[in-house]
């Protein structure tokens, strides 16, 4: 624990000398001036998250998108959404998808290259919505889900929900 | 109203710590006490240390008091030197100031 | 007022009202006058965003000071009034003028203007009538 | 007084829900079923003790949270929250805005970013024109729409047992990082500091008095108790519709299923609904928030009843708070906005409650209607929770957000 205390005196060092050249006015703004200090730095931690967690979060959420995909054509071939709303979110699992996979390409390639082929995936799905055929988009999502498996932790950790009763 | 050179602002005051001649912390001034002189307010107490911290947080009811033995000093204003506002100190003694309960 | 006031706890910080319940500002400043040989006198109350961002860092001060300058100079500076006027103090301060002879209000007067500019900015009485 | 009584209760149930409690309550449904239903009721119980402790505050003092806060511990203290609530509260209705627009991007398949400018200038003109009673009660009854999450939970009819069991705090058996920061995200989407100050200057805006206090208490109890059926309804549904198809909610498209799966074709409709009103009535609440904040803090004249030209002061604020916000949800993800903001909200909580132990003791301002033993424990306790979540809430969001 001493070696925290040094750490964090050196850091607030700055601030006793500001305090002492009464540059700082009232004694106490020293104590709120670090408080304001230690949750500046706290905040600017929330950027460096861990790269293996990094990783994990996309590839949690390529399979995510995966799903998406799955889902969002057999609700529009049961008409129960509409293509517009397909068109937009098939945009916006590729618009994602391809976010993730460049923010951890430099982290583990062969998980951004799986990341790109759920996107190259979604190209004939898109095709398919294009030309209004509802049957067609859910046939061409189904493969998608085989190239990176939905959250399995989800399913298995799922027994206090119960199964799914969505008609 | 004409500003006059040799006014002194109370919130400059509030929190500044209070010194014997030799230099000893005594507290820090929470409180002042004015009282009517005429057709005006004069500062006629000052009221030093954590129980006056309390006192004006009118947090005396939840019945906090402050732990250990010096919980706070009333001192009148012939007590107090302020030639210097940044740095109050006292013209007596601390055991002739009053105690703050 | 009760005697002895405690000014910190019932003056300072606390909201002042003018002789027709009008807002006029917090105290945010209590001007004491030394007097030798006597006690220092309670000479004004003053409501001054600088002067209240002063307490908290004093350097503030100055730059609230010079944006005041710089957006209005002839309206900057803070509204002082005398201690006299003040009738009533603990959880509001009540004072016995009429703000409107002091310059408490010249700054929402003169961003009133710029906003009055904007449509449904002006007209009198409650919204929506 | 039946009829303001339920326009009190109607209000506090639109305004309960916004950007925030929809997606926390969604991606904790989708990713851990019922088991964060806990976090929900532990917010609602502690937005209940607050609100009645505001309202009683506003109605026997005619003075606010923020009035009270500066006038008992000073500027220096009162610099703090102010701070704290200013930066938080401007992010947190960046995500509002953000909010409406990605609702009428999921309705219209246009680039949200399209439609900020025009949701920030809507909320601007209810503002300005508009007064509090058509802010508060207009948009909360609008509000209203959002029940269909309710109906939704109970046309999938969930099982009840694991639902009820779910109320009682449980350690999760995987990802606890995220568990938790979920739990404090939800407790931070309900307990929002701006609800506090907002309800009491609402209060003091409608002129409340000492025979108000039964309807306060009433409005407090029941009006966030319904609202916060609404959240369990979408964390219910997340978890039955959307967790077993292996989906989270990485974006709004996916929490959309949520009603779908319930109503069809209407889902999408009573989506888009629910998110624009929910976000449109807190970003006019949180707008009106930091202009009451300011105004209090300085002692300007304000109200929302006043024509704009007569509380220059108090309409700019909100003016240019609604300008910065549209500027901030313009280059940041609204949903990346909402969760940290959630999680920040938990971390100002505490410079807010605090303060209450000491006002709500204080005769001067509450003459015999100062806080009770019990009372004045559990403001302990809740303070106490806040403190632990600010703690824990940044660090949280770097492993688990």
């Amino acid at each position: 624990m001493g070696g925290l205390s040094d750490k964090l005196s050196r850091i607030f060092a700055p601030l006793e000398d500001l305090r002492a050249s009464g540059l700082l006015g009232h004694p106490e703004m020293g104590t709120q001036l670090r408080a304001i200090v230690v949750l500046a730095s706290s905040i600017a931690l929330c950027g460096c998250k861990p790269a293996s967690k990094r990783v994990d979060d996309a590839l949690n959420s390529g399979g995510s998108w995966a799903a998406t995909v799955k889902v969002v054509t057999e609700q529009w071939a049961q008409s129960r959404v509409s293509l517009r709303f397909v068109r937009t979110t098939l945009n916006t699992a590729t618009n994602n998808l391809y976010r993730d996979a460049e923010s951890i390409r430099s982290l583990d390639p062969a998980a951004a290259a799986r990341l790109d082929r759920v996107k190259n995936a979604i190209e004939p799905v898109m095709a398919e919505v294009a030309l209004n055929e509802p049957d067609r988009a859910r046939d061409a999502a189904q493969a998608i889900t085989s190239i990176i498996e939905p959250d399995p932790r989800l399913r298995s950790g799922y027994g206090e929900a119960g199964s799914a009763r969505g008609r | 109203m004409a500003k006059r050179a040799n006014e002194i602002r109370l919130e400059d005051l509030l929190g500044r710590r209070v010194r014997t001649a030799d230099g000893r912390n005594v507290g820090r001034i929470e409180e002042f006490r004015a009282r009517r002189e005429g057709d005006y307010w004069v500062v006629t107490e000052f009221d030093i240390g954590p129980n006056a911290l309390l006192g004006r947080l009118a947090a005396r009811h939840l019945g906090i008091t402050w732990p250990g033995r010096n919980r706070g000093y009333r001192a009148s204003w012939e007590q107090i030197n302020l030639d210097d506002p940044r740095r109050p100190t006292l013209n007596c003694p601390v055991d002739q100031l009053k105690q703050l309960r | 007022m009760v005697d002895p006031l405690p000014l910190v706890r019932d003056v300072l910080d606390k909201q002042i009202y003018d002789v027709n319940d009008a807002k006029v500002g917090k105290v945010d400043g209590i001007v004491l006058l030394p007097r030798k040989g006597r006690p220092p006198r309670v000479l004004a109350i003053e409501s001054d965003i600088p002067c209240a961002l002063g307490r908290v860092w004093r350097p503030l001060r100055r730059c609230a000071e010079r944006l005041q300058e710089w957006i209005a100079p002839e309206i900057a500076g803070p509204t002082t009034i005398g201690f006299e006027h003040v009738v009533k103090s603990g959880i509001d301060v009540q004072v016995g003028i009429d703000a409107k002879r002091t310059n408490a209000f010249v700054w929402d007067a003169w961003l009133g203007h710029i906003v009055a500019l904007i449509p449904g900015g002006k007209g009198r009485g409650e919204k929506g009538e | 007084m039946i009829l303001q009584l339920a326009l009190g209760i109607v209000t506090a149930i639109g305004g309960f829900i916004d950007v925030g409690a929809i997606a926390t309550t969604a991606l904790a449904g989708a990713l851990f079923g019922y088991q964060l239903v806990w976090a929900v009721l532990v917010g609602t119980l502690c937005v209940i003790l607050l609100t009645e402790m505001c309202g009683r505050l506003a109605a026997v003092s005619h003075h606010t949270l923020a009035d009270a806060v500066r006038e008992r511990l000073g500027i220096r203290y009162f610099a703090v929250p102010l701070f704290l609530e200013v930066v938080v509260d401007t992010m947190v209705l960046a995500a509002e805005i953000g909010g409406v627009a990605i609702a009428l991007h999921l309705a219209t398949g246009i680039d949200y970013r399209v439609f900020v400018i025009p949701a920030a200038l809507a909320l601007w003109s209810v503002l300005w024109f508009g007064n509090f009673s058509v802010v508060e009660n207009g948009v909360a009854f609008l509000g209203l729409v959002a029940v269909s999450f309710v109906f939704g939970m109970w046309e999938m009819r969930p099982e009840w047992g694991d639902v009820a069991r779910a109320a009682i705090p449980s350690l999760p058996s995987r990802d606890a990082a995220q568990y938790w920061f979920l739990a404090i995200s939800i407790v931070g989407s309900v307990l929002q500091p701006f609800l506090l100050n907002f309800y009491a200057s609402g209060a003091v805006e409608e002129k409340w008095k000492i025979k108000d206090l039964w309807m306060n208490r009433t409005v407090a109890v029941f009006g966030m108790s319904f609202g916060s059926l609404i959240a369990v309804g979408i964390l219910v549904l997340a978890a039955v519709v959307i967790g077993p198809r292996g989906m989270h909610v990485d974006s709004f498209e996916q929490a959309v299923f949520t009603l779908v799966a319930p109503f069809g074709e209407w889902g999408l409709s009573l989506f888009v609904a629910s998110l624009a009103v929910a976000c449109f009535g807190a970003g006019a609440d949180l707008s009106l928030n930091l202009a009451y904040l300011v105004s209090q803090g300085f002692g300007w004249n304000w109200s929302e009843n006043l024509k704009p030209h007569e509380d220059a002061r108090f309409a700019l604020v909100y003016s240019f708070a609604i300008l910065l916000a549209a500027a901030v949800v313009m280059f940041a993800d609204p949903l990346k906005l909402t969760m940290v903001t959630m999680a920040l909200n938990g971390a100002v909580a505490p410079f807010i409650v605090f303060p209450l132990l000491i006002v709500m003791n204080d005769k001067a301002y509450l003459r015999d209607q100062t806080n009770g033993l019990l009372t004045n424990v559990l403001t302990s306790v809740v303070i106490l929770i806040a403190f632990v979540i600010a703690i824990v809430a940044i660090p949280l969001e770097v492993l688990g957000g």
